[in-house]
């Protein structure tokens, strides 16, 4: 019985991290697996940094919270310092590696610290918008937690109404999964 | 030095950017009232007492002693103050969920015992911390989490005219207006009345502050500034309500 | 309890007009405000992320509008001394 | 319209409060009095966007008193009617509720337990575990559901309105903001369909007929004039309770018969408990669990003969002993050890739990 | 049969006479009601809450089904009610303490929201049952057990006006009244409006009456009627404050 | 104007609500907040009276909420500030005593106990002891002195006011509508007069000098963002109570060392079991007497080893077992076999305390 | 619930006048407003052990007034049908 | 060491039983003695029987209710029926004789049953006014717990500013007391 995965995605409000976390356990979910996933939150309704847990398993999950993710994800300065805590001998720490400043706080416990140039790849190749995506991206890949095809599915069935007027967001999303993934792909 | 940023004396820098959302307008009020005790000069005596509610994200916003109660209970905690020690400038800041819904029964006897203190209360239409309830003063028609087709004012009636109310059951000596974030020079003024009332021992007074919150309204700038100022102003009426005058003996 | 704010300042005709990054939300409440109408979204990020403030220094008149209804004190105005004065 | 949102059964996915409103439409629950409070709040907006699909009604009132004190009134009306609260709301919510207790008019309130006390945290925790089984002034005499999964928020919110309306109880589901806020799969179905009944509501005030005409009036109070009649009326409060107690008692248990120690806890930590439970007995440690389900009552003979048989429990829980009070009060006279795991306002991991259970059994 | 006490057909006869003192006030509100309640035809539909205060001891008052609940939760009680099954005629029968002081928020809000109740307060200027303490509505200069040496309208405020704070949170559909139990018939008159004002499923209607409390004013019956016609009807003007009318839109 | 109402020593009779408003001058006590309940009321009344003369303050509130809020204010601003109530006032009172426990505010709280649930009766019972020891969301941080002679009334509202402010926890006088009510004799005295120091009151709000200039504004909130926050806190919190614990904990006892049976009992019900136990001791029963003066915290140690010395309690109290309850978790683990003797609601006369004893030991 | 009470009736030139001293608790309410100012207390005690109330036959106009009043229902007025309609 | 002596007075809301009871108490108190005295009290202000609690030993009192009094005295028909529990085989019951169809509630189990014509003694000798103190003097009789003239001296105290505007009232209140004793003297 394998042991359910478990994933932190944390950043700053705007960035979309629970956007991320809720797609991909609903893609789970759709998948017949188990998903469970919970959001941190607290009295201001923007300004914080935002943290997704989630932890995707065959069997049901046991607690919504853990001590050591099996990947961490910070995309923010803050959310670097506040997710250290989550890595362990075991952890993928993935950050943007356009965060300046941070390399004292990266953790150093970790079995693998994995810089991604996300922020960048999304400004430059893609749009801003999807940044969030290519991090889900990322994720999926480095997890393996739901096949690609997967994810974008429940994209579609999140955002489908708007590709209907735009077909090309549709293009631009599914893109960004695969950058995502090809982000990490080589590094893991 | 170089160029520092025009904050009122009596806010704490060391607090600052304040935790309140992009475009929200307790900023606003909270400048506004910084600045009327900083003309007042009465940082030293001032206590400021802060609700649950955004209120809260005010509880370390000044260099004023500061206490942050329970949501709805910041009219009896001021209170309490001014009473124990009449030297105080007791202010009392609260959203309009805690002053007209939950605190409503401290607000109506506060001011019909005519306490000494100033309430400061701020009117964004809606419960802004908890992510957008239905208010008191919910606009006609206005979406809502707990609205979500629209107040309809058939099932709930229409938006509470607090200051209306207030001024209703103070007697003389009583201070009541209603201001907003679109008028900062106004309500400032306002506010520096309202505490001057209290600082010549007048009586109750109280300051309804129209105000901004584009989180839970989903407004960009534009949709922001016309419903403080366009849709807003349908219900509540901005001006001077209740000015402290002679003792109306009996029967009034 | 010393805290210092670095500022962006640009100089127009009338005064001299100072953004703060680290005040900024993004909010956007400035810009409609501006009689002038010379205010624009700046590629300076915010505190939060998301874009700054800036002003077309030609037409700002330094009416201190967009300091007044900035909710963060994010914006500082100063009036150049009327030339009679000088 | 439609009168059922939930027909036949069908695999979800969404959060805990979004669960609560569809498990109170499912129970046929009629009308909603609630007011905001994080963590619950999501269960009033699941419920708002539903009602008028679907007949049900909904009052959003000025505090907790009054979400409290309506809620009975729709009850004396012949409405199932419900509430939700939390931290602070929850303790103003003891004011009506322990009207409810004196005279007895059923009625259910979710609790999504938030960080205490005062306003502390709008997250979470387990400290509203004492307020919620014990009350204000009063004895206590109510239900207690701790719910630990989205399936039994379903399943537990649809049977707080039976037991309410059956035993005349007040019944609380007590969950907390993680169960609120998380999202996991559950089956939701008709209870109907599943063949569970599902009590009706009748009216204590305005049945038909004129009031000393072709019946005698309704007339409900709950002020005595003297100590004794108190006494009498609460005597038999207590019988019924002492009866009703072993009908509803529910826990949940596995591994207590060969153990030399059982992980006690209840709600979201049992979670927790169970998987590291079962992960140490498949290492071959002695471990049992044991979930009371019902907090109020007890399920007492179950715990006292897992106390018994194992000699010692872990008793872990986000409060300061809230459950291991109630538990030491149950299991008075057995031979057990209680060792306490107390993380009062923040989540307890299985892996925190393997951790102590290994450092206690050595 | 010979001749038989001349009471409402409401009224429950085997609970008579009835727990309140000599010479109370709430008797004669009562018999008002009770009489409205009898030209209204309404006994099989009324449902009558009464608080905790001396308006307790009406809870087996009439042959009409009635729940006694706690102090100053009356109108919440009956609002539930109301709600639940829009058929019945909701009555909240209270104090001033119970309606002006601990139960405020709810009378406010109830207003605000213009519940279809109807609300009946009986103002005796201080609190009754728990034997005579000061009230919102105690007179300046009144001595009452926690203003033994009168009250003092510096250090309290003066006497709240209920009826007039309703009136100023109701909008279209409200009826606001305030009669006086030393003017029985017209009273009754006002609550039969009040009560078809919800019949007619018009909106919140409230009248408050000005009643007597021999015991805990220590007054013998002259200077009973004496307070209540003289000296209350200084600060409580008698007579309808807000009758049903147009809706009017907005801003006001 | 005189300072104090009492000089020197004098033998009184009054009623206990008198002996509370004395006490309070005595320990001077700078303002109380109050709303009226029975069976408290003459608390205010006799406070009221005496207010002027003594240069006290006074405020009549809206409701419990209010008299609780603004005490917390009076707390702030540096005075002595305390307030009474009852019942379903007692539970209102729960929400502002959460906050003063969450923020360590000092405050005297009077409780004098009436039948419950709900409004049930204005008279007397001893069944707010579950409510006013453990509190409402949040942990029971508190300290609850259960007083039973008119002397102790006086004794310990002095005292309660220099544990409020000593520790900084809410304290509580609890007594009942019988001690509230009725005459007997005591000696009144002025504490410093007798050596007893009264600390002073520090203002929290309010002091000296500009904040931000002259010294740091003082912000306090009651608010935390992240659960773990809320946890240091409070872990603080739980060292500073164990810490005060032994040093607060108060009981009289006689007869446990030598006896078969220890009636336990507190409060006003104590007064019957002493004189029993008194008059069945003279006749050579073999009985003890244990009545905690604290009932939080709980004199645990002499608890204890009266329960291992002993064998069997006896818990007669004015409840559905509430105090029974606290001794349970007190006791836990200790062999000793605990046998009710509950009476909610209404009093226990000494005879029946003796007819009992007497059944129980055959 | 079927309850009656027991009423002492006194004749009047222009009504019966009926009092039931089961119901009166001596407020002395009726008394004060009696426009007439004829009625005052008797020796037949009332519920409350206290004095009930009586008339003056001769001075009472049957006006109701006192029935109105009494927050008891304990007096009963009844005009006598006016003479031209027997 | 005697026992406390206990005592019942119950009568009507107007009957003066409590001022009967505090004065007594209070009485007790200035002579030193132990002394515990509480009244019934309900929701109704008025209306309800009046029941006093007394106590008077020489040690502090006990349980401040008790379930037999050594004399209950009962003023009226209800109390009669209120008071009856209270009576015992050491009871003695007193009531007034003027008192009409309460035979079958008067207690069969009491030690001694002692109708006095309180009432027609203050109407027809006295005043009504001082019926309660009529009864003051029966039961300091009967029981012991005070010497008549302290009992005399509390009045003093209480009414004394009235005593001094008309000191026929003394005369009144003190001969009330002496044939208060007279009526049970003889009987016990
Ligand atoms: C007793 C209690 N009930 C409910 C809450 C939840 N609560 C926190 S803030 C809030 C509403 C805030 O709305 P408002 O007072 O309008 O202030 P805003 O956030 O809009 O400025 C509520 C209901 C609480 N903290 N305590
Ligand atoms: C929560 C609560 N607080 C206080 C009380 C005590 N109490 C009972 S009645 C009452 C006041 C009654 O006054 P009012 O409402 O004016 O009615 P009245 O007796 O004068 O008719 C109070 C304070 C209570 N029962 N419950
Ligand atoms: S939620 Fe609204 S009121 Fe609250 S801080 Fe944000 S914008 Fe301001
Ligand atoms: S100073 Fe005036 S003109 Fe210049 S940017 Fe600001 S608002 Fe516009
Ligand atoms: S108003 Fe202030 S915070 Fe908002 S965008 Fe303008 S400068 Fe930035
Ligand atoms: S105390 Fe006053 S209000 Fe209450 S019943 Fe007596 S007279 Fe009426
Ligand atoms: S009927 Fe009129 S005149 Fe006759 S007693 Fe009554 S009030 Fe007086
Ligand atoms: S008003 Fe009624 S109760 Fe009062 S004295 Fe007259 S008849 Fe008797
Ligand atoms: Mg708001
Ligand atoms: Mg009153």
């Amino acid at each position: 019985m394998a042991k359910a995965v478990k994933i932190i995605l944390a950043g700053e409000g705007g960035q979309g991290v629970q956007s991320v976390a809720e797609i991909i356990a609903e893609a789970a979910n759709e998948q017949g697996r188990e998903a469970l996933y919970i959001p941190n939150f607290g009295v201001e309704q923007r300004g914080g940094v935002s943290v997704a847990y989630l932890q995707i398993g065959d069997e049901p999950i046991g607690a919504p919270k853990f001590l050591t993710g099996d990947i961490v994800v910070a995309l923010s300065d803050r959310a670097v310092h506040r997710t250290r805590q989550y890595a362990g001998p075991e952890t993928v720490f993935v950050y943007d590696s356009g965060i300046e400043g941070v390399e004292d706080a990266i953790p150093t416990n970790a079995k693998k610290v994995l810089p991604i140039p996300a922020i960048e790849v999304a400004k430059n190749e893609l749009h801003p918008r999807v940044f969030n995506i290519i991090i889900m991206g990322a994720v999926i890949k480095a997890t393996g937690v739901v096949p690609e095809q997967r994810a974008k599915d429940a994209i579609e069935k999140k955002l489908g109404y708007k590709f209907e007027k735009n077909p090309k967001l549709r293009e631009l999303n599914f893109k960004a999964i695969d950058r995502g993934a090809e982000l990490v792909a080589g590094a893991l | 030095m170089s160029v520092q940023p025009a904050m009122p004396k009596s806010w704490r820098l060391d607090t600052k950017p304040h935790k309140f959302c992009p475009g929200c307008g307790h900023g606003l009020v909270l400048k506004a009232l910084g600045q009327a005790i900083d003309e007042l000069g009465i940082q030293d005596r001032a206590v400021f007492g802060c609700d649950i509610g955004c209120s809260l994200l005010s509880w370390d916003f000044f260099n004023v002693d500061t206490i942050q109660t329970h949501h709805g209970r910041t009219t009896p905690v001021v209170t309490g103050m001014k009473r124990a020690n009449p030297n105080l400038i007791g202010i009392a800041y609260m959203g309009d969920g805690g002053g007209y819904a939950i605190g409503s029964q401290h607000l109506v006897n506060a001011a019909a015992r005519n306490e000494r203190i100033t309430v400061i209360l701020v009117n964004n239409t809606q419960y802004g911390m908890t992510g957008g309830q239905m208010a008191p003063t919910t606009m006609p028609g206005q979406k809502t989490e707990t609205s979500p087709y629209g107040r309809d004012p058939e099932k709930t009636g229409y938006p509470t005219q607090g200051p209306e109310m207030v001024a209703a059951i103070t007697k003389e000596g009583a201070y009541v207006a209603r201001g907003t974030v679109a008028n900062l020079r106004q309500l400032k003024g306002f506010i520096k009345k309202a505490l001057e009332n209290q600082i010549n021992g007048g009586g109750f007074s109280f300051v309804e502050a129209l105000s901004t919150c584009p989180t839970n309204w989903r407004t960009n700038a534009e949709e922001t500034w016309n419903f403080v100022e366009k849709e807003m102003t349908k219900y509540f009426k901005v001006g001077e309500i209740k000015v402290p005058g002679p003792r109306q003996e009996e029967g009034n | 309890m010393t805290q210092t704010f670095n500022g962006r300042t640009i100089e127009g005709d009338k005064g001299f007009w100072t953004i703060f990054p680290g005040l900024c939300k993004g909010c956007g409440l400035c810009i409609q405000k501006c009689p002038k109408k010379c205010m624009s979204w700046s590629d300076v990020l915010g505190v939060y992320g998301t874009p700054s403030v800036e002003i077309n220094s030609e037409e700002c008149i330094a009416c201190g509008t967009c300091q007044t209804f900035c909710p963060d004190t994010a914006i500082a105005v100063e009036r150049k001394k009327k030339e009679k004065k000088q | 319209m439609a009168d059922k949102p939930i027909q036949g059964e069908k695999r979800v996915f969404m959060t805990g409060n979004e669960v609560v409103a569809y498990a109170a439409m499912a129970a046929k629950a009629e009308i909603m009095y609630g007011y905001p409070i994080t963590p619950q709040n999501e269960i009033m907006h699941y419920w708002t966007r539903m009602a008028p699909k679907y007949n049900r009604e909904f009052l959003q009132t000025e505090d907790e008193l009054s979400a409290g004190f309506t809620t009975l009134g729709g009850v004396l009306a012949g409405r199932k009617a419900f509430t939700a609260t939390a931290g602070p709301g929850n303790t103003l919510m003891q004011e009506p509720m322990s009207m409810a207790e004196a005279m007895r008019l059923p009625s259910v309130v979710v609790v999504q337990q938030r960080g205490g006390p005062s306003t502390a945290t709008v997250i979470y925790s387990q400290q509203e575990v004492t307020m919620t089984t014990l009350g204000g002034n009063g004895e206590g005499l109510r239900v207690v559901y701790s719910t630990s999964t989205h399936q039994e928020l379903f399943d537990y919110t649809i049977k707080a309105f039976n037991t309410a309306w059956k035993y005349r109880f007040p019944t609380f589901v007590l969950g907390d903001g993680y169960q609120a806020k998380m999202r996991e799969s559950l089956t939701m179905y008709d209870p109907e369909e599943r063949g569970i009944e599902l009590l009706p509501a009748q009216p204590y005030m305005g049945k038909p007929g004129t009031p000393g005409v072709d019946r005698p009036p309704s007339q409900y109070r709950n002020t005595y004039n003297v100590e004794e009649e108190l006494y009498e009326v609460l005597q038999g409060y207590f019988e019924d309770y002492a009866k009703m107690a072993p009908e509803v008692a529910e826990y949940e248990s596995f591994g207590v018969d060969d153990s030399d120690l059982v992980v006690v806890s209840h709600g979201v930590v049992a979670r927790a408990c169970k998987e590291a439970v079962k992960e140490l007995r498949e290492a071959g440690v002695k471990v049992g669990y044991f979930r009371p389900i019902t907090l109020r009552p007890l399920p007492e003979k179950q715990l006292r003969e897992a106390a018994e048989k194992s000699g010692r429990f872990l008793v872990a829980e986000s409060a300061q002993g809230q459950l291991d009070r109630l538990l030491k009060e149950a299991l008075f006279g057995a031979k057990v050890e209680m060792i306490p795991m107390y993380k009062p306002g923040v989540g307890i991991t299985s892996e925190e739990v393997a951790a102590r259970v290994k450092s206690v059994m050595g």
